[in-house]
């Protein structure tokens, strides 16, 4: 086990692309998405109904176990949840080395 | 009247009523996320390979060319008075955001309205199709030019486009690319391609648009309520009558002027009533998609909001028939 | 015998039976959800919309009403005999949520047996859809007043629901919902509306119906084997013989009870058939999601698996070509 | 950053409505939904493949830094996890705020 | 020539055509994953079902056995050659998987090939249906005992597998069962079960194998581009050149063997392209789900780019009439 | 409230039958599954749209206050991330009981 650290992104679907280029740039290229997820939030409900997918959102899961990679990650992530909304949580875990 | 009571009474506008009647009803009725999206795909391969399929059997002529460049300045020119119109009274980014939504056009309702002319009996022309794939995208060109020429202006943050991109995104735009792929693909493989597909395109359409129209009356009822809900903490009454009022007014300015268009054409009845639909009907999928990414600034509530749950049953149940009734009174 | 062999031997039945056996082999197969939940949609839509178009062609008299009512009244006299039949063999809040299972219909029974009868070339009157969509909701709250009654009466804790929301809960369920719906565009629309739809309503109907039955054979055998696997460890032998029974014997004892209304009104064959299905049918779709809001105390996996596992495929294998053959016999 | 705690709740899909009717109510406005989850627990195998919807479950995942709002809230969702099933899970996380 | 434009230009192999383009614009379009995984069932269930109908009108002789026979025989040596050819090349693991993969079939691409038939209005046999579903799996367990053989020998970690529960899975294995059971029961319903399921069976199998097909395009596209972005920091250059090349010559070798059996067996000219296409095409559904579980050491990306992204689009454009010419010239 | 660990694995779709197998051998009968999650890692990108399934993921979420059943369960789950791929993560969380 090695402890590293677990983010948690929840952000429109149409700007996981922008999110993804974002870590590949980084060299962040261990991620999990779960799409199409609903919620609510600052600008109203998303109900990941509607036909354009403007309103539904996705969940990014992130492990990461170098702190400064992460860093500058989450600074470029900021200003995407600034424009678009969204939230980004970070908590501490242990991964199972294989 | 009758016209109205005859095109009101036809099964796919019964659907969309019984969506929102769900709606309102506070039912737990719903089609499948998935469902729904592949129900608008099958909408703009069937569209666009009649389309094709049509435009293989007659010639294209200088008559033709016109009327598609006419459509498309019309698409570039309606964002821009609408950007002027908005601009005092709501925010700048919503502004331009309205601004492109309006310059383009919404699919169903083009399609509702092709679906009203079959049942009628009334012929119109393949190209057209052509024409709403081709009004889909410079709207959204506009109204980012627009926005970035006065917001800066008024020292908002701009939006640092590589136009490049921009062109190249909204022409792949999945539903403008499926719309013209089908079209060219109906158009290679002509009547002998129809014949091998004709139980899906044509057998199935009406029906399937039945279902995807009960989608869009839940969707739009939904959406109008969320918005009285969580809208009033969120927008001022003042920016609630500027969006009532645009909603309805736009689409019967754009309307009049996809009226004047048809008859300086001269166009027949069938595809004068097509212009006139594309002209007044507002995008509420390819726009707001195209204007999250460029423009997140801009409030999905304001924009997406009056298309789709005003002017798009707007244009469906009254429009529609109204516009017919004034061409056969005008041309 | 004959009869039963050739009902068996029909697509839908046998996609049925391969689905299940999918489940027997351990095979992966598997409808995606949505698909699934679409496939319910449409059968809804579409038996709605014939039944409708049905209805607009014939007059409406004394004795569809008198169907009508006597159908109801049948939906909310079953919860209770099933009530007290089996309160003192089981919990009584599953007790509770059987007898409404049981009084209300299953809407895929009842379209099969309409697939039945028009291969078999018997004609059935429109109405009776009308019959089925109005028998899915009474046995609720029957269900829920019995409940609240004896559970007070035995301390246990009750369920405070408000009579409306109840109501409008259960007139508002999507299932239900769409079917009057279907039904009232259907009727409205009539003949013409009729020809707009026919490829989706009537052409692919069986089609689709074997294809939502194949999904049904394998989600009714993997609930029935994770009630085994899983079941041991919560449920008793003896809860295990109850329900088993039950399943069993209650759609005979219904179906017997419609059998006698089918002769009263003297219904023709194919009617007579469908209000004996009807009757024998249990809900595995409409009660079990209102149970679980207002119900969550009785467990699913008994009355879930008593409707689903046991009941439906034994209406749909041996309960339709037997209760045809009790109906030709008597009538 | 701000600390906040990380709820996690999994609950049948038709119990949802009435968990966010609870936070609409409490003022927690902010909450991501992922629908159509499966599972099992004390109440056996939930295939998330039934026609009534009635065997599927939903994830809520919601991020609040209100110790207060966060109590009460969990005292509405207790009762409900008791007569429809379910769990609940509270852990620690970093916010980046924007 | 111009059959390879005839058979190019018609919808589904276009509707490929402009899936692949999608991906090339970067264009958005997708189909949503469950309606894709739907559209694959159907076209199970449609081809096994037209198999078994077809089956039922004709008789059940020697020479049906022979074939039936010979194409099982063929899908179980292709593995033993292509393993030997490759494993001096390859990683032992990826050999055996690729082995297995070009032994089996693809489904799609002998449907698409029965669709080119009946297009050109030659007539084909359906206990070729058979043959496809029979020569899914024999690959899939020559394919791991030609590994477990040589993986010991060369001191890798060998897998455990208990052979009959590989066989259950392979005939297990959701598309497998699906095939095979909608052909019995094609077969035990006959003409009466066609007519009541043709809409859907048959009216609708070009129109939503065109859908399908676009499906395919993007996600064969997609694969290829993931793969050259990714694929150069995992794999050497020597192992794209080697996977660049057996998937452009097996495809043929595996072609004329095929040729040859069509040729000693005497088939006609329909049944004889079906043979010769099920023997080139390498399997991207059943294979490599299988190879996950069994073999997960071999690279999916070796295996499954190979047979997805090259030799189908390969056989699907060229491969098919070219055969067909071959076949014309020689038999 | 109780403490309790939380186990997070992200694995093939096609894996997740043995998982479950080895959690019931175990007696741990409580877990959540998210379907059809995709993501990027080691061995590349997994779509989560293609037709054989073979490229997409699922979430795994398990609940677990019981050291030992965990120990004896991760030891189970490394060989299966070994050959198949997939994360591991586990951390501490508050279970509301019921
Ligand atoms: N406090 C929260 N907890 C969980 N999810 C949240 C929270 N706030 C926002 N979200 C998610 O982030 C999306 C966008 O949030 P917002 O930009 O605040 O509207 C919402 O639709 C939710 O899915
Ligand atoms: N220990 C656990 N870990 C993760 N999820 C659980 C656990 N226990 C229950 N669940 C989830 O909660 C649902 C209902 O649980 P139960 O009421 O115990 O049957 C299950 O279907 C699972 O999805
Ligand atoms: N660092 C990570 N963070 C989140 N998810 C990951 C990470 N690494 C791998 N995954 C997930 O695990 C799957 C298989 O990983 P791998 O075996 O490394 O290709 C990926 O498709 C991701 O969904
Ligand atoms: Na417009
Ligand atoms: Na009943
Ligand atoms: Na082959």
């Amino acid at each position: 086990m090695k402890t590293c650290k677990r983010i948690e992104i929840v952000i429109e679907n149409s700007m996981v692309p922008r999110l993804t280029a974002l870590m590949k740039q980084l060299g962040l290229d261990g991620y999990t998405l779960i799409p199409d997820v609903r919620g609510s939030g600052d600008r109203g409900m998303r109900r990941a109904d509607e036909l354009s997918g403007e309103s539904s959102n996705c969940l990014v899961l992130i492990a990461c176990d170098n702190q400064v990679m992460l860093d500058t990650f989450l600074e470029g992530v900021r200003p995407l949840l600034v424009r678009a909304g969204g939230i980004c949580l970070v908590s501490d875990a242990q991964w199972l080395r294989h | 009247m009758s016209v109205f009571m005859s095109s009101l009474s036809t099964p796919p506008l019964l659907f969309f009523f019984l969506g929102a009647a769900a709606v309102a009803v506070r039912s737990d009725l719903q089609i499948p996320a998935q469902i729904a999206k592949f129900l608008s795909l099958y909408l703009l391969f069937a569209i666009g390979f009649k389309g094709g399929v049509a435009l293989s059997e007659s010639t294209i002529d200088a008559s033709i060319l016109l009327t598609l460049l006419a459509t498309m300045v019309l698409s570039a020119v309606v964002p821009v008075y609408t950007f002027f119109l908005l601009r005092r009274r709501l925010p700048i980014a919503d502004a331009a955001a309205i601004a492109a939504t309006y310059g383009s056009v919404s699919a169903v309702t083009f399609v509702t309205a092709t679906g009203y002319l079959d049942v009628q009996g009334i012929a119109w022309s393949g190209y057209l199709v052509a024409a709403m794939a081709l009004m889909e995208s410079p709207a959204i060109l506009v109204g980012i030019v627009l926005y970035n020429h006065f917001a800066t202006r008024e020292g908002n943050t701009t939006v640092s486009v590589s136009w490049l991109q921009l062109l190249r995104e909204s022409v792949s735009n999945g539903s403008v690319f499926l719309i013209l792929g089908s079209m060219l693909i109906g158009w290679i493989t002509g009547t002998e391609g129809m014949r091998q597909v004709e139980p899906l395109v044509k057998g199935l359409f009406l029906g399937l648009l039945c279902l995807f129209l009960l989608d869009m009356g839940i969707v739009a009822a939904q959406r109008l309520r969320d918005f009285q809900q969580s809208g009033e903490r969120r927008l001022s009454g003042e920016t609630f009558r500027v969006m009532l009022v645009a909603a309805v007014l736009l689409p019967l300015l754009n309307a009049s002027l996809g009226l004047g268009i048809a008859y300086l054409l001269g166009l027949p009845q069938g595809n004068a009533l097509l212009v006139v639909v594309l002209a007044a009907s507002a995008s509420y999928i390819a726009v707001p998609a195209a204007m999250r990414l460029a423009l997140p600034e801009a409030n999905p509530a304001t924009y997406l909001t009056m298309s789709l749950a005003i002017t798009f049953p707007l244009n469906l149940l009254l429009g529609i028939p109204a516009y017919h009734a004034a061409i056969r009174w005008l041309l």
